[in-house]
């Protein structure tokens, strides 16, 4: 068995009265990636966005249960939610820049982490950009506003920003929802390289990429976890039958 | 089709009516100002005005219009007074928005603002009645009826406009960027000085635009309790008199139409120049800064 | 005090202020180790003050009254007052008004609000418009006091100043109203443009005497002349009597004079408990 | 890291203390009015207060405290005023932000604010010698100084802060909100007024409050201009004297601790409880339209 | 050959002195769907929002050249813009609901044009959210915030109200990019619907998702219209190099 990174247990979601995750338990293993599928609306985002406690923000929000982090416990109260940010990084699903220039963008993480060197900044920039398959559209216009960019360019973008501050897990909210073929071959290259280093999780809606990418699959329905093992085995012998379905339902 | 037509055009019609009423009216008021100053200039030479530092119109001898002292005065009350309110008022309109929980917003946020409704007076006489004695205690003065008084004062008076108006701009920035934020590791403060202010910067202006105006046109306040002294002061203990409080003194008991009235307007007029120059150089500032954020 | 210069603080009449202020001046000019501060706000506000311990002396256009005189001696304050000069009032109304003069009774009559229409006067019909001062000043309570012995009609309009009367009087064609003698007219000594004054009777069959009648008003004619007070707190000190001393004087006198208002009666004099 | 964690333990105080001064030197000053209006009523009964129709602490015979005519008067005023500057200023801001170019907007925005600079003794002013005389003349009336008066100054005086806080909201909308409602087919106006206005409520809210906070606790202006008649009035056209004139004229000249210092606190105090009041309903309307909204 | 729907003749586009579209000229037939694919960051979305006027909101950007729709000069500074957008319709790239309810959001642009009948709106309402699939996982919310649904969901009640308008052309920006392959299925089978009656123009990054629905297919690079023709033909016997390297370089 692998070193377990992160351990979900029994989670559930309510917002307000309505339950989004219903008694989800879920090993992330460390030095992997984690694919996470299902229907739109199953709870995917939710699921990720409880690992790193974006959901503090929302007042609606209930969870219980309990998700470790190594030895931390991400949901209990004490537990420092900057530091537990520090090391689960995350990429959203819809791009969302900082209405700042593009170098700001990346380099945010790093100057509130206490880096102010500018050399060193300017380095980290560019290689975080290089990563992301964006440093050749944009070296001319690191000063531009981000805002200015196009969807996949923004999307690229908040790879680089997630990528330069080197979390210890990166939870990656359908990285490659607008980006074209070549620049998304290039981003699952980040992803395999990262994994070396770091534990990756991602919500993807395309099959083709879990089966690509990932090292383990779970399949999500309805905010329940139905499924999950090794991705050979979820898309080649599922053991349920919404996933049988819901796999085999891809085309193309 | 046609209907709605008609309610485009309507609805046209209507916005840019008022605007203009809105627009014209204030645009009237400046010239009216500019017009009544113009001829305060016919007999006193802009030179004395400025420069002068006696304003004494009503003098034994011959009348003397030179604003210096109060332009001093009034610029030491109101820097001290932005001194003081700024600061508080984007810090209490953070910690309304970022850390106050929903029921202590919701009932600091009204509070605030019904306090924009205490009237001048009022605010002009705890000056005289409870901060005066103070300072006078504090620092061992034979008064407490000085610029210092008038600025704390002018701050109290300025801080439900700032307060309310901060925090609405930055209730307004997007969800998104803050999330964005946490999720690199940032705390509440740096996302609050480093994303969330910087995306509202206009707002901000807004509210410290107001502020100063409110703390620059109040005549009550400081005519009530800085000691309304004609002298030039030498700091923030002395006694003063703000360019507001001359012109609400006198403008009741001048004669209409002689140099007295106009050099009044001539004053008042100052006031918005000021006004003005702070607002260009801050809409300066924020602009360079948007460009860099950019 | 903090730069080796005594100080004394006055406050109070709004008809006083720029007359004492000028008295002031002249008067640091030649003591320059005096400083005097002269601001208004009231006669009301003036007294206000000396009785709450925040001033020297307070300016005041009308007598101190009882109930004021009761706080001051619960307080411990005796009341000393000196009178420096005299004014007077004049009735000012619209020029469209036909009517040239009226008796002091009713003056009082209109302005309590019995009288409420031109016509009942024998002018053109018009509700009568009344303009006076607010509750603070001393005019407000001299007038009161003096011409109507009661409230005034809930309906006056209380301006915030001579000169706001004056010009609200000019634009009402019903208008009605009392300024102080100094405002009356312009630098030149010509009567100001828009107003007509009216001429006052004592009693029926008399003469009625205008308030420009400078004659008349000095030999104790006009009725609506009234003394300018100060009041201070116990027995002057000697820099306030140093004062008072100036205003007694010669070059004191002509600035009141200068300045449109009267010397003090010879009464006024005798009554002054500051000698 | 240690560093890191020093500042923001260092920032969360700062912020924190600024938040707390500025709060308690506000509810201070609320408890402040709330102990000393509360003695007003030990002399005074609750019903003669708020019943009585005459307002006499100075009357040649019995002093009478009712609050009636000045309340009336106030609400008055007031209203006239809101009615007045809502429209003007909400349509003026959606000018500003919505249809004027970058150009005209960067001219007219300072403008604007600069003229909340403008002492309320020259609004007044104004009042007496331009706004009265056109009144008496367009309504035929033998005078202007009446409450319509008022409210037109207050109108304008609220207008800087409303126009500007609320162009600040609009300006704020996220922009893909009205590129939603243009790709629908939606014009200009039908954008502003179902989609840009609705997402910022809350601004509008806080322009409206601040606005009538101003217009509230105004005194010059309206005791200039509106006639100062203690009557009860008629309507608009009849003189009035409002609750901040009279607490004006008179915390000047009243005696500290007598009944009648007393009510002229509670008289302030009543200003807040009206504010309160309509920022409570307002709050409420906004939240149901929010909920609506949602 | 077909009946021209939108005729862009030699267009310009720059932002600022940036040019994002060079000398672009494309035909759009009546009746049929065009898919406009190429690398992230090429001006595909910037030309799609020159047909709708959005660039009318930017003061940066500049456009020159014609645009013609049927009879009617885009472009023209005459053209009645409100009358223009009534007849294109545009789902954006990112999903931008507005901060209303879901049914609101859907019923919106037909209360503006000036339906009131509370039925009438009902049952169009339901109609448009049945034709995005997203019916059934909001029938019982119809009156919750629209702000509050996954992103996917949020993508199709775009398209939804896109569609209850019925305009005579739709411009869809990615519109499955984050949908799973059931509902991207589903969002397909209507677009087949929608062209018996109406144009599509539709900017995607799938290359399966261009061959399966589209009828026409346009390639561009860097800001240029590379290659249009049958999709077939571009697939399969691309005439340019730089599209034969785009659409080979696909992967799956
Ligand atoms: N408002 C703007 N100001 C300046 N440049 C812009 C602006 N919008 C887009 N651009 C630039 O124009 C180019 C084309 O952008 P566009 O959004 O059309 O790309 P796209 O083909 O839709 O890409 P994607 O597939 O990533 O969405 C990009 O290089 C982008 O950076
Ligand atoms: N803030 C919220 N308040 C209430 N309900 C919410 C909220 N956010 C999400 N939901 C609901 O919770 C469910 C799960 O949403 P989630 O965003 O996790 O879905 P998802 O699996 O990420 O879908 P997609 O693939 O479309 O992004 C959805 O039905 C959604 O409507
Ligand atoms: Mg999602
Ligand atoms: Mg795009």
């Amino acid at each position: 068995m692998e070193k377990i990174k992160i351990d979900i247990q029994e989670l559930d979601l309510f917002f307000d009265k309505k339950q989004v995750l219903k008694n989800v338990s879920l090993h992330i293993p460390a030095g992997k990636i984690t694919a996470i599928i299902g229907p739109s609306g199953c709870g995917k985002s939710t699921l990720l966005r409880s690992l790193n406690r974006m959901h503090d923000l929302n007042p609606q929000a209930r969870l219980s249960g309990k998700i470790m982090l190594d030895e931390l416990n991400i949901l209990h109260g004490n537990t420092n939610v900057v530091h537990l940010r520090r090391r689960i990084g995350m990429v959203f699903q819809k791009p969302n820049p900082f209405p700042k220039s593009i170098a700001e963008n990346v380099s945010y993480g790093l100057k509130i982490n206490g880096l102010h060197d500018k050399k060193k900044l300017a380095e980290a920039v560019e290689n975080s950009l290089r990563a992301a398959a964006l440093w050749d559209e944009v070296k001319d216009d690191l000063d531009k506003s981000a805002l200015d960019l196009s969807g996949g360019q923004q999307q690229r973008l908040c790879i680089a920003r997630a990528v330069a501050v080197e979390p210890e897990v990166i939870l990656m909210d359908e990285p490659c929802s607008a980006l074209d073929p070549i620049s998304t071959a290039k981003v699952e290259e980040l992803m395999l390289e990262l994994k070396k280093k770091y534990t990756l999780v991602i919500v993807t809606h395309n099959m083709q990429q879990a089966q690509r990418v990932s090292d383990f699959t779970a399949f999500m329905y309805l905010g329940e976890l139905i499924e999950v093992g090794e991705t050979r085995q979820i898309f080649q012998k599922p053991q349920h039958d919404l996933t049988k379905n819901y796999v085999e339902g891809h085309f193309g | 089709m046609n209907q709605r037509l008609f309610w485009d055009k309507f609805f046209e019609k209507v916005f840019k009516g008022t605007a203009w009423v809105a627009v014209l009216t204030l645009v009237g008021i400046f010239l009216m100002l500019l017009i009544n100053s113009a001829r305060a200039f016919e007999t006193i030479s802009f030179a004395e005005f400025f420069s002068g530092t006696a304003w004494n119109p009503a003098a034994y001898g011959e009348a003397t219009y030179g604003i210096g002292a109060m332009l001093f005065s009034t610029l030491l009350v109101t820097i001290g007074a932005m001194l003081i309110a700024v600061p508080l008022g984007i810090g209490a309109a953070a910690f309304l928005s970022e850390v106050a929980s929903p029921r202590t917003r919701n009932i600091l946020k009204p509070a605030i603002e019904m306090l924009a409704a205490v009237p001048s007076v009022v605010i002009g006489f705890l000056g005289i009645v409870l901060v005066a004695p103070a300072l006078a205690k504090i620092f061992d003065l034979p008064h407490g009826l000085n610029a210092l008084n008038g600025s704390i004062l002018l701050a109290i008076m300025a801080l439900p406009t700032l307060i309310s108006v901060t925090e609405d701009a930055i209730h307004a920035v997007p969800q998104h960027y803050k999330e964005a934020s946490y999720a690199l590791g940032a705390n509440r403060w740096e996302t609050l000085l480093r994303v969330t202010l910087p995306s509202c910067t206009s707002g901000i202006l807004v509210a410290i635009m107001l502020g100063l105006g409110r703390a620059l046109g109040e005549t009550m306040t400081v005519l009530m309790a800085t000691g309304n002294a004609t002298a030039m002061p030498n700091g923030f203990f002395d006694s003063v008199r703000t360019i507001t409080a001359t012109v609400a003194i006198e403008m009741g008991e001048v004669p209409f139409g002689t140099p007295h009235y106009f050099s009044l307007f001539a004053c008042a007029l100052v006031l918005f120049l000021i006004t003005l120059l702070v607002n260009i150089a801050a809409e300066r500032v924020a602009a360079g800064y948007r460009r860099k954020g950019q | 005090t903090r730069r080796n210069v005594e100080t004394i603080t006055i406050k109070g009449s709004d008809t006083e202020v720029n007359l004492v202020l000028q008295l002031a001046e002249a008067y640091m000019e030649t003591n320059p180790a005096i400083s005097v501060s002269v601001t208004g706000g009231g006669s009301g506000v003036g007294i206000a003050g000396l009785l709450n311990g925040r001033l020297d002396v307070a300016n005041s256009s009308r007598e101190i009254n009882n109930h004021e005189l009761v706080l001051a001696s619960e307080r411990n304050i005796a009341i000393e007052h000196f009178i420096f000069a005299a004014d007077a009032l004049a009735i000012i109304c619209h020029p469209s008004v036909p009517i040239d003069s009226m008796s002091l009774d009713d003056l009082g009559k209109i302005f309590s609000g019995e009288i409420q229409n031109w016509q009942q006067l024998g002018g053109a019909a018009g509700i009568i418009s009344l303009y006076g001062r607010q509750s603070n000043s001393g005019t407000f309570m001299y007038f009161r006091e003096r011409v109507l012995g009661k409230d005034y009609a809930p309906g006056i309009k209380q301006m915030n100043g001579n000169a706001q009367i004056l010009e609200a009087v000019k634009a009402d064609p019903n208008a009605i109203g009392y300024i102080s003698l100094g405002y009356l007219t312009d630098e030149t000594g010509a009567l100001r443009h828009g107003i007509k004054v009216i001429k006052l009777t004592t009693e029926p069959g008399k003469i009625a005497i205008s308030p420009l009648d400078r004659a008349a008003i000095k030999a104790g004619l006009y009725p609506l002349t009234r003394p300018l007070f100060h009041f201070s707190n116990g027995t002057a000190s000697d820099i306030i009597r140093a004062f008072y001393d100036f205003e007694k004087s010669p070059a004191g006198q002509k600035i009141i004079a200068q300045n449109g208002y009267l010397p003090p009666s010879e009464a006024g004099l005798a009554f002054n408990s500051v000698k």
